[in-house]
């Protein structure tokens, strides 16, 4: 009965840690304890005691308590090494989720919150606003739609960091899209 | 010695297309090899110059124009196969005269593969259950880089729009004219109109059509019917009509 | 002094625990080598123990090594309360001709199309295409031969969704070929 128990308890911790983990933004116990399907403040409880194991062990996450949720993040001992790490990566600094989301706001703005993650097939709205944060793209206007939902485009400051005189400017889509590809457009014209 | 000299002729006969430049007996052994893809030739223009070839050689070798003939049947079957859908039965062994053991160790292979496959899926289905963290360094480690557009180019983000704004892909036709019309639909036909020991001409089965196209693929369906030994066709003169005669079981 | 060992060996593997917690694609063990200040084989050691103390404690968090190196990723156990909570499974199924395909291209590459559908004995033009924009499949180059076809191979992506650390790491074909046939066995006898 009470080894079920622990059981049951060690499940949830389990995969509250998963959950925390895929989550690119601090969790609020609210919506915790919805996915966990238990009590807001059993949800509290079972992230005070992951992290109070983190802390005992030494581990190199750490969860913490921040305006907004529960969020893990890397143990401040080891920020020598992740610096080093994150600058010597050769690869672009925005996370592929971010470059994705810049992407389809550059070529289909302004767009919805919504319509950025039916077409990533995930929740974005992390990423969006870190993407806000960090002024390559902005709120441009509501939709005229039920609800009003907000809109958001590229900034200017998203075409300067590109060396883009004007959203005109990046390559067109069609060609990558392969509908109506180059031979396809020259057997076309041939025919007229 | 006739075969020399048809080789002979044969080799002289050259072809002009994108694809292949060169003797028409080295691009069929490519095709035959499956170096070239048949997909890429035009057979018909293959055909029209063999014929002016023939008539400006003023001589016609009876070897050469069977072998020419044969060949052609062979690539046309082998483009109806890669051409139309849901042709599954097709084995290009059987046309290419190969070996009944190589057939059975080709038939092997994609059995092997199938297995293979199944055992794939089971480990992408098994392997979706793990989610990976995409959200990178936490804030904390923003200050590292400021400009995170720095190695970011802008195709690199069309390429990425593109990868996900691209609408599923449907059937692929895109190299030929659309097909609207199946085999399957073409057979039927055939055999409506020619009925249990029936006989017809060709003009007649084919009298319905509103396309060009549509007669191709009921004259393709025509076709494979006579290998199947469920028709039985002649032709008493050149050009002349074709008389299709019923030869199935029932 | 054997407590410093353990304390500093208890140090690297938070630090390595930091560092592929911030790491958005699989870490080799030599990068991680690297970071860490280490030899390369002791990097790969540190991750097993790290993997074995997160499979003893029943983490929400497994660490694997796929597609050449090491990641991160949710227990296959908390699947369920992730996957409603990310809004949808990203990936959707293969096809059975997708897989059919897939393999082909794993186990020849690399391929040309032509070859995959002399293979499967039907046109696998659209398929393929398919699978390239799933980024399982890639053009690696082009044949040297008349018409210089493409040649298609696996992408590393395509271990990482099979969570396989590499190509050698496939089930072996030859078993499942069954019957044994003459050809086969007399390339190996040349070869030994």
């Amino acid at each position: 009965m009470s080894e079920t128990a622990t059981d049951r308890r060690a499940e949830r911790i389990r995969d509250l840690e998963s959950l925390l983990f895929v989550s690119d933004e601090p969790v609020s116990s609210t919506v915790l304890a919805q996915a966990l399907d238990v009590e807001r403040r059993e949800a509290d409880d079972l992230c005070e005691q992951l992290a109070k194991a983190y802390a005992e062990r030494g581990a190199g996450i750490v969860l913490r308590n921040v305006a907004g949720g529960w969020r893990l993040t890397t143990h401040p001992g080891a920020a020598p090494v992740i610096e080093q790490y994150v600058l010597a990566s050769r690869h672009a600094r925005l996370t592929k989720a971010a470059l994705e989301t810049v992407a389809i706001v550059a070529y289909k703005q302004p767009v919805t919150r919504h319509q950025i993650s039916a077409i990533r097939g995930v929740n974005s709205d992390g990423v969006l606003r870190a993407l806000v944060d960090r002024g390559l793209i902005d709120e441009v206007g509501r939709e005229d739609a039920p609800g009003r939902p907000m809109l958001y485009g590229t900034t200017p400051e998203f075409l300067e960091r590109l060396g883009l005189p004007s959203l005109s400017a990046l390559p067109p889509l069609a060609p990558l899209l392969g509908v109506p590809d180059d031979d396809a457009e020259a057997e076309a014209s041939e025919d007229e | 010695m006739s075969d020399d000299r048809g080789d002979v002729s044969m080799t002289a006969f050259t072809v002009e297309l994108p694809a292949f430049t060169g003797p028409f007996r080295a691009l069929a052994d490519l095709l035959l090899d499956h170096k070239i893809d048949v997909c890429d030739v035009a057979i018909a223009s293959v055909t029209d110059r063999f014929l002016a070839y023939s008539k400006d050689a003023g001589t016609w070798s009876l070897d050469e124009a069977t072998w020419f003939l044969a060949v052609c049947a062979i690539l046309l079957e082998l483009k109806v196969g890669r051409l139309m859908p849901r042709h599954e039965a097709l084995n290009e062994e059987d046309l290419l005269g190969v070996s009944p053991d190589l057939i059975y160790a080709r038939s092997l292979e994609l059995t092997a593969f199938r297995r293979v496959a199944f055992d794939l899926s089971r480990r992408f289905e098994d392997e979706a259950l793990h989610h990976s963290r995409e959200a990178g360094p936490p804030p904390e480690f923003a200050h590292l880089y400021p400009d995170v557009l720095e190695k970011v180019r802008p195709a690199m983000l069309a390429q990425l729009a593109a990868g996900l704004l691209r609408p599923p892909p449907a059937l692929d036709l895109y190299h030929v004219t659309p097909i609207r019309y199946t085999m399957e639909e073409a057979v039927a036909a055939v055999m409506t109109r020619l009925g249990p020991g029936g006989r017809a001409r060709f003009r007649e089965l084919v009298a319905d059509c509103d396309e060009r196209i549509q007669v191709v693929v009921r004259f393709l369906a025509l076709l494979d019917l006579y290998r199947e030994g469920k028709v039985d066709l002649a032709q008493a003169e050149t050009f002349g009509e074709i008389e299709v005669a019923w030869q199935g079981a029932s």
